[in-house]
């Protein structure tokens, strides 16, 4: 941080920069407006904001990357030269010499036809120093950089898609180092990874960064992934940096509104102030925090009031024959010829009113579960009972029980009819199963319920026309329309901003303390577990490997695996580097 | 979305309006497809009105005063054919027939190809394995042959044609309707409508067939004008219906005659420039149908 | 197939990497399923034809009753259906399609002549097409909405939309009778016997007007292909990769976008080759090519029902095992494909 | 956007395509077409726009390939000039008065192509091949079926013992083959294409299937060997394409023109037109109620067409000269038998025949007195109450069918008839008019110098079996008068007296109104008058250059000696098509310039990157 004070020694400044896109109809869309941010040399800034924040097209400007539509005023400049006045021939140098990105989802970033090797290798033949003037030189070059990502030598024969999700960001990140550029941008390098995974590559990318006295420029949602690697955190909105600090500080006290909205939305496991605590309220709790008030009074000011520990205590221990029973439940796929145990002997009760978290990597096997406990998939062996009854096999006989146990999937966009209104999402499962009574009534309650009031108003409306947190109501609201008994929910708020998260997080919570609605859901996330559940279910590679109250679990976990999970839960991360 | 529709049925008839309305704006913003439309309009307001335009007593051989192969004149527009009959009343004409075998035609394939493509990609299992390999033949076959095939052993007629074409073309809308049937089924909505208790008939029915209804459409367009170039083709082969006046009837008899060779390009180009126009226009309609319905294909 | 739909087809999903013997049963057996179904289709669809092959064969000659008789039971005419559908395979396996009505000639004999021309003409324009569609489609992709885009689509869509014969016509009367660059048919100069380069450009010389006809229809389904392939991948992260490290922007689009546009679009031209020799029927008619087209049309005059039921068997076998190769050429450029 | 150009590798394989054309292209150039001072060698390059079937004289039946065999072998007697009979390999022949045995003399001068004397002993030979294997009767068997035996007294000599009594000349028209070729080979299964063996002015040096056909003279030949060294027929599959190679000067004689294009032909520089009278009619037909060989009835034709009175109206309602006019734009001559104007002998009617000449006025009086009532359609009943509503079936492979049928229908309509038009494969007539399952339909027969096997036909011993196979029959109709008529003039030696007969029989035939012939169709030809000429016509006046029932036409033909017509051999292509298609090239062009225009869509830009 020594040169941090002098603007002259920043590795990368914006100078008050404003990007828009013109649009079809000829309009501009302002993406990044009137931005001014210097990274110092051998800084690390993080980013933050929520989709359409303008974050990744500061990330894009610096090399020039923004599609022609962009329209860029302000200068940006690359060790104090504005690439908006660069020669092309120039900004091709520069591109990968001086500034280098490692872009969002791997995935896609690497050419699918060419090896890994050619990919690196091209980038040290644009740009070739005396190091790697032959071949062989470059060879040894691309070795030496994938050894510095953790990557065997070999690895470099490989075709994007024999490599793992982690392998390739790792990939990425070994070919932006490939001309030692002075700065890496990385643009949610972890965003589609596993948790395991994301905390792989963050070693590895903040190693570097430490190591090599990089200057970096991170850019992610999450607040937790930021800090875990970066100095400082700068949090975006509408285009507009709305708050700038060390990145304790951001986490721990945030000063602004939305920043707290963020900060809320990924909790400290362990801290009891957000132990179903979600949306509004916590976000109270954060901004009394900050002011110095007493945590407690975080009151009903504003959304849902939070039922500390009260859904787990009123629902006795075994009253009844459990709402739905897993009993040893085994589901196998078949693939290329290639049998996979997706779900291995697995047991689970869930009570009435009870809301259990199932928690898991991904490929852990949890999706499969809870596609079986609602009858889309077939049990390889075992059984599902509802309220002690086996879910029959016969589908016509399976409509019953579909309608007692609904499903509220991970992405609310995809998961409603793109042409479908609101009226006819919510009356489909009215419709198909022939419900007596007024539809319209139904509907109307249904939504009012979903908190989409009044409900006349959603009506007409079609998917594309409302927000993520509205759609994920929409789709919830199709589900209480049928009056069900439990909710399967897998991944409900992984797709939502994480403002949005907690509101509809509160929403479950309210459904399950007003109508005694039980829910399975589905997380990768431990923090969500700890936001919501009364209970924790922790799946490792098919099996249950930890099965208990939240506190028990996350606070004193008994299973080696529950405690790699919470190592890499971002919050902590930060802690352990 | 101004005020709140009475009911919920009226909310989405609103909806399906104004959709409509949406892709109506964004289809006559693409300039190419617009101009396409229009064309096609007139053709088929000239096809529809040839008895009025064009009585049919005019074109009657026994009642002509017009010589044989007259070059075009202000009482002949497009001059005479060799028995003297008007070429543009017979361009009229055939108009109806070749836009008629089209669109005939083009319905058989689009109801073959939707049912199948829909069943292969809802169905898994033999049942699909079966269907697709019937597709993969049907693809892979090559179509002129096997209406070649069909319609020299079927007898001969306007019907046979339309059934040879319509037979030999589904394969590759089954495809597309299979293609996109399987990513509509990928959608999680339809595990959510699968949640709420739906079965085959109401996935295919709500979900999938709304889904792949407009790219069948896109689909159609471009059909139809494959069919009119096909029907001309069997025409010129010798397959065609020769009792009927259409445009590929048209020309098999102006090269029958020998029209070509001896000059008289008015009845060797208006039938061959109607064709390409036509099957231009229902190109670019189709492109731009297909361009405003399937945003993926945007662009293309 | 449409210039569209083929576009749309685009996004049909690739079958995941297996093993090579796996891969080639499915696939073998698939072009074997196929190879079936052209052979079954052959036999019935000229089974259910009215009028006895007999007297087809006899018509315009002097035969006697006997005669007649004799000859259906040499064809097996009087056998149970099964039984001449199972004599039908038998003499199929042995490259038997029967004799030909007309030209009282082995089937197999006549189209084994025709075999030859008609692939150097339909493998020429095949090749000519393709280079030139996926070129301009890359290159109008590239240009999205330039002078030469719009007029490189427009063009194509133009010639799409001509019917082959009668473009073949006007070419022919252009460049051949009004010109007289051309020669007006077949495919050596009658009367001549040249031999080696001669004959290669004689050949060549004959062989320019019904290439540049097949070509001028087909080539725009390539080019709207590959330049819908083109604009899918433009939009590709890994572009922006390329870009960021620096790379020119013509070898952003030669090395990485062509390379993996090209995939795609490999399925699609291997599926349009059904078309292709289709077109040969017209194109061959219209210049008396003497190929397995004009042969087809020949015997449909008649009809000659053997030789359509030969053409149609050959043609469609052709079509199917090159699909079948389509296939394996595509597993070879795709590492996707290669066994993990 | 980057200015550069596309990398060296596309454009390197564009190159090669560019240049691959460019080459062919320029190349086209240079390889000019034959010069006037090379003719003096040339073949007469003959288009051939109809299939071939088979070279082997015993199985060839299509008329292509017979007309071509009848440059290679020669008959006893051949036809001349004025479709007379006149030598052929028989300098001489004659006929016992009961016209039962028939003696040949074959003189020594006459010599296989291969420089073999030619002997009765090949005579035989041929004969009894034909005669003794029944695979080998394919196209000959019906000439020789009346031969009880076939000598040769000596090798100069050939007897020929008749069954019964036959006016024909039994040694007409069979095809003498070289007994010592055929007699080492299969002759069922001989190609017979490749350096054959003839006694004709030509012999087939070698035949590509689908692309040509080359004749060379024959030296030995006994009339003198031909002035040009060979033939080259050239197959076209289109005939427009044909007209074209005329026109470039690709080849020489073209056969087979439409009247338009004919027309357009007329008047080109270095090109001769020829209208030659066919020998074809051409006839619509009326199902009298088919029968078969049992006298059962056969197929399915309308009951009220078995009224002759019905029949005749119909054929009255049809304008013959009209049709004539425009479809044929005049290039004929109007119906009256089946034998058409060339056989000036057997042309016309007997003496009090009755013609039925256009009258619609009095078609509907007939009608009317024969009580067939019109419905409230206009369309007439007829005794059982049925509306006259009949199938005219025609050929989908003769483009004028369709137009007949164009004036047909209505001219039916105006006599209170409905007829409802199909065009068929050829194929499908042949099968529907032997079964008798048509009402109306077009027939037509190309005739031979000798009569007798088109009046067989129309015997009762001619009609088909229930299931269609046996004899053929032209009508399926049977009159014991016409039979009787055929049976006097096959026996009749006097010329005179015999074409009396003929006419007569060919009358009764005509107004039993089951068989109207419409016209004779002029064989319209063209021929490229700057290099060849001396082509002899049959009949020498209004005759045909190719197609002949002879070699005459190709045989004398002469190249043109002077250069004169040699700067217009490389054709000139003619004022009106030529301007006219490369106008056409231009609106190509325009129409293409238009959707370029249409094609310019709203930039969508918003992801266009640099």
């Amino acid at each position: 941080m020594s040169g941090a004070q002098q603007p002259a020694g920043a590795a990368l400044e914006w100078r008050d920069v404003t990007i828009g896109y013109r649009r079809g109809d000829g309009g501009e869309l302002v993406a990044v407006d009137g931005v001014s941010l210097s990274v110092p040399r051998g800084g690390t800034v993080g980013l933050a904001g929520e989709s359409g924040c303008g974050k990744s097209t500061m990330a894009m400007s610096v090399l020039r990357l923004l599609p022609r539509s962009a329209r860029i005023t302000g200068s940006i400049l690359v060790g104090g030269e504005d690439v908006a006045t660069m020669s092309w021939g120039r900004l091709r140098a520069v591109r990968w010499t001086e500034a280098a990105i490692v872009f969002q989802g791997a995935m896609h970033s690497l050419n699918p036809v060419r090896t890994v090797r050619r990919q690196i290798r091209e980038a040290l033949e644009l740009h070739s120093s005396p190091a790697t003037r032959t071949p062989a030189q470059r060879d040894a070059r691309v070795a030496e950089l994938l050894a510095l990502v953790d990557l065997p030598a070999a690895r470099a024969e490989a075709y994007p898609h024999e490599l793992s999700g982690g392998q390739k960001q790792r990939v990425m990140i070994a070919m932006a180092l490939a001309c030692d550029p002075e700065v890496i941008i990385a643009d949610e390098p972890t965003t589609a990874l596993d948790v395991v995974v994301q905390a792989q590559v963050l070693d590895v990318l903040s190693g570097l960064v430490r190591d090599r006295g990089l200057t970096l420029v991170m850019i992610s949602h999450d607040l937790s992934v930021l800090a875990a690697v970066c100095e400082r955190i700068v949090v975006m909105r509408h285009g507009r940096i709305v708050e700038e600090g060390p990145s304790e500080q951001i986490l721990g006290s945030p000063r602004h509104e939305h920043t707290r909205e963020l900060a809320a939305a990924f909790p400290v496991i362990g801290d009891p102030g957000s132990r179903r605590v979600v949306g509004r309220a916590a976000v109270t709790r954060l901004r009394a925090r900050e002011s110095g008030a007493p945590e407690e009074d975080g009151g009903p000011a504003a959304g849902v009031p939070a039922a500390p520990d009260g859904a787990a205590a009123t629902h006795a221990e075994d009253t009844a024959t459990p709402l739905l029973e897993v009993r040893d439940l085994v589901v196998d796929f078949r693939s290329r010829g290639q049998h996979v145990r997706a779900v291995d002997h697995v047991s689970l009760r869930c009570r009435a009113g009870e809301i259990v978290a199932l928690v898991g990597q991904s490929g852990s096997g949890k999706t499969t579960l809870a596609r079986t406990v609602l009858g889309l998939q077939r049990p390889t062996s075992g059984q599902v009972l509802h309220r002690g009854v086996p879910l029959p096999t016969a589908r016509a006989a399976l409509k019953a029980y579909r309608r007692a146990v609904q499903f509220v999937l991970q992405d609310p966009s995809a998961s409603l009819n793109p042409k479908h209104t609101v009226y006819e999402a919510v009356a489909e499962g009215l419709r198909i199963h022939r419900l007596p009574g007024d539809e319209r009534e139904r509907v109307a309650a249904a939504l009012t319920q979903a908190e989409l009031t009044p409900p006349e108003q959603f009506f007409a409306r079609i998917p594309q026309e409302l927000s993520g947190g509205q759609r994920q109501r929409v789709v919830i609201a199709g589900a209480l329309a049928l009056e069900p008994s439990f909710l399967v929910a897998d991944e409900p708020v992984a797709s939502l901003d994480a403002s949005v998260r907690g509101e509809i997080l509160a929403l479950l919570l309210r459904l399950q303390r007003e109508l005694g609605l039980g829910a399975l859901v589905i997380t990768h996330d431990l923090g969500l577990a700890w936001n919501i559940a009364d209970r924790v279910v922790v799946m490792h590679q098919g099996r249950l490997v930890e099965d208990g109250p939240v506190e028990q679990v996350l606070l004193d976990p008994q299973h080696d695996y529950t405690r790699t999970l919470l190592d890499v839960v971002p919050s902590r991360l930060g802690a352990r580097l | 979305m101004g005020s709140a529709p009475r009911s919920g049925r009226a909310a989405v008839a609103a909806q399906r309006r104004a959709r409509a309305a949406e892709v109506w704006r964004e289809f006559a913003a693409t300039r190419s497809g617009l101009v396409g439309l229009v064309l096609l309009a007139a053709v088929f307001a000239v096809a529809l009105l040839a008895p009025v335009l064009v009585p049919l007593e005019t074109l009657d051989v026994t009642r002509l005063t017009a010589a044989s192969n007259e070059p075009p004149s202000a009482a002949h527009l497009l001059g005479t054919d060799p028995s003297g009959r008007d070429v543009l009343g017979m361009l009229v004409w055939g108009a109806r027939v070749s836009l008629l075998v089209g669109f005939a035609a083009t319905a058989v394939s689009m109801v073959i190809g939707t049912l199948v493509g829909m069943a292969a990609g809802h169905f898994t299992g033999l049942t699909q394995a079966v269907i697709m390999r019937v597709v993969d033949f049907f693809l892979v076959v090559p179509s002129l042959v096997l209406a070649i095939v069909l319609s020299s052993v079927l007898s001969r007629g306007l019907w046979t044609i339309v059934i040879a074409i319509g037979v030999t073309s589904w394969a590759s809308t089954a495809r597309v309707v299979r293609s996109q049937t399987l990513s509509i089924e990928a959608r999680p909505y339809i595990e959510r409508a699968r949640a709420l208790g739906g079965g085959d008939g109401h996935i295919l029915g709500r979900h999938v067939l709304p889904a792949v209804l407009p790219l069948v459409l896109a689909n159609t367009t471009l059909t139809v004008g494959s069919a009119v170039i096909a029907e001309s083709t069997l025409s010129f082969l010798g397959l065609g219906d020769p009792t009927q006046f259409s445009w590929g009837s048209m020309l098999k008899s102006a090269l029958d005659t020998g029209a070509a060779t001896a000059g008289f390009w008015w009845f060797v180009l208006p039938p061959g420039l109607a064709i390409v126009v036509v099957v231009l226009c229902f190109t670019l309609v189709g492109r731009a149908l297909e361009s405003v319905l399937n945003p993926t294909l945007r662009g293309r | 197939m449409s210039v569209t739909e083929t576009a749309a087809a685009l996004e049909e999903e690739r079958p995941r990497g297996s093993t090579l013997p796996r891969y080639l049963a499915l696939k073998g057996g698939g072009a074997l399923v196929s190879l079936a179904m052209v052979v079954v289709l052959g036999f019935f669809s000229f089974r259910v034809l009215p009028g006895d092959p007999a007297i087809n064969m006899t018509r315009g000659r002097r035969v006697s009753a006997e005669e007649v008789e004799r000859l259906r039971a040499e064809m097996g005419l009087d056998d149970p259906l099964p039984l001449q559908f199972l004599s039908y395979l038998g003499d199929l396996f042995r490259g038997d399609l029967g004799v030909s009505y007309v030209y009282r000639r082995e089937v197999t004999e006549l189209i084994a002549e025709r075999l030859a021309p008609t692939l150097l003409l339909t493998g020429t324009a095949a090749l000519i097409s393709v280079v030139l569609g996926l070129w301009l489609g890359q290159k109008s992709a590239w240009r999205r909405g330039s002078l030469f885009d719009k007029t490189q689509t427009g063009l194509a869509l133009v010639f799409w939309s001509v019917p082959t014969f009668w473009l073949g016509l006007i070419l022919l009367l252009v460049f051949a009778g009004g010109l007289g660059w051309f020669p007006t048919g077949g495919m050596v100069t009658p009367g001549t016997d040249p031999t080696g380069l001669a004959r290669v450009l004689d050949v060549a010389h004959h062989l320019v007007l019904p290439v540049l006809t097949m070509v001028a229809v087909v080539y725009a389904q390539y080019l709207m292909v590959m330049r819908a392939s083109v604009l899918e991948e433009m939009t590709s992260d890994y572009l922006t990769t390329a870009r960021a490290k620096g790379l020119r922007e013509d070898l952003v689009r030669t090395r990485h976008a062509v390379p993996n546009a090209l995939l795609p679009t490999v399925t699609l031209i291997f599926l349009t080759i059904g078309g292709l020799v289709g077109g040969a029927v017209t194109v061959e008619t219209v210049f008396s090519w003497p190929g397995l087209g004009y042969l087809t049309f020949q015997g449909l005059s008649a009809p000659d029902l053997p030789l359509l039921q030969g053409t149609f068997v050959v043609f469609s076998s052709i079509v199917i095992v090159m699909n079948f190769v389509a296939e394996l050429v595509y597993r070879v450029l795709d590492p996707r494909l290669k066994a993990s | 956007m980057s200015r550069t150009p596309s990398t060296p590798r596309w454009r390197r394989a564009a190159a090669v395509c560019v240049a691959a054309l460019l080459s062919v292209g320029t190349l086209s150039l240079g390889t000019a077409r034959p010069s006037a001072a090379e003719v003096a060698g040339e073949n007469v390059k003959v288009a051939l726009t109809s299939d071939i079937d088979t070279f082997n004289p015993f199985l060839a039946i299509l008329a292509t390939s017979t007309g071509i065999l009848r440059f290679q072998y020669e008959p006893l007697v051949a036809w001349g000039t004025d479709n007379e009979p006149v030598p052929g390999l028989a300098s001489e022949w004659s006929a016992t008065p009961d016209a039962t045995t028939w003696t040949f003399t074959i003189p020594e001068d006459r010599l296989w192509s291969d420089g073999q004397p030619i002997t009765a002993e090949d005579v035989v030979w041929t004969f009894e091949q034909i005669q003794q294997n029944e695979a080998l009767q394919a196209a000959n068997g019906g000439l020789v079926e009346n031969v009880e035996a076939i000598t040769a007294p000596d090798p100069q000599t050939v007897e020929i013992q008749l069954a019964s009594p036959q006016a024909s000349n039994p040694g007409a028209e069979v095809p003498v083959v070289p007994k010592h070729v055929w007699q080492d080979v299969d002759p069922a299964e001989y190609a017979n294409d490749t350096d054959t063996v003839g006694s004709g002015p030509f012999t087939i040096a070698s035949y590509t299937s689908g692309q040509s056909v080359e004749l060379k003279a024959n030296p030995h030949f006994w009339r003198g060997a031909p002035k040009v060294p060979g033939l080259t027929y050239v197959v076209y599959r289109n005939t427009d394409a044909a007209v074209q190679g005329l026109r470039t000067g690709e080849i020489d004689v073209l056969s087979g023109l439409t009247p338009a294009q004919f027309q357009s032909l007329e008047g080109q520089p270095g090109i001769t037109t020829s209208s030659g009278a066919g020998r074809r009619y051409t006839a619509m037909a009326i199902n009298p109620g088919a029968l078969d060989k049992d006298g059962n009835p056969l197929g399915d034709g309308h009951p009220a067409l078995q009224d002759p009175v019905l029949r005749t109206a119909i054929f009255t309602a049809i304008d013959k000269n009209q049709l004539l006019e425009t479809v044929l734009q005049g290039l004929g001559e109007p119906g009256k038998t089946e034998m058409p104007t060339v056989y000036p002998m057997y042309h016309g009617f007997a003496p009090g025949t009755e013609e039925v000449t256009f009258d619609p006025a009095a078609a509907n009086a007939m009608l009317d007195e024969a009580g067939y009532e019109r419905g409230p359609d206009g369309i007439r009943l007829d005794e059982d109450g049925e509306p006259l509503r009949f199938r005219l079936m025609g050929r989908n492979s003769d483009p004028t069918h369709q137009q007949m049928a164009d004036f047909i229908q209505p001219w039916l309509a105006d006599i209170g008839i409905d007829v409802e038009v199909s065009m068929v494969t050829p194929n499908q007539v042949n099968d529907d008019s032997t079964l008798g399952r048509y009402d109306l339909y077009f027939t037509g027969w190309g005739i031979g110098p000798d009569p007798d096997f088109q009046l067989s036909i129309n015997t009762c011993a001619s009609r088909p079996a229930a299931d269609g196979s046996g004899a053929t029959s032209e009508n399926n109709w049977c009159s014991p008068e016409f039979d009787e008529l055929y049976a006097a003039q096959h026996a009749e030696l006097d010329p005179q007296r015999r074409a009396e007969l003929v006419k007569e029989a060919f009358s009764v035939l005509y107004e039993a109104s089951v068989n109207n012939p419409i016209w004779y169709a002029d064989t319209l030809e063209a021929y490229r008058s700057d290099r060849f000429t001396g082509f002899t016509k049959q009949p020498e006046e209004t005759g045909v250059i190719t197609g002949q029932n002879g070699y005459w036409g190709l045989y004398t033909a002469e190249p043109v000696a002077t250069a004169e017509g040699g700067a217009a051999a490389g054709g000139e292509p003619g004022g009106l098509p030529a301007g006219a298609w490369v106008g056409i090239a231009a609106a190509v062009v325009v129409v293409g310039a238009l959707a370029v225009y249409l094609v310019s869509r709203r930039r969508g830009a918003a992801d266009e990157r640099e």
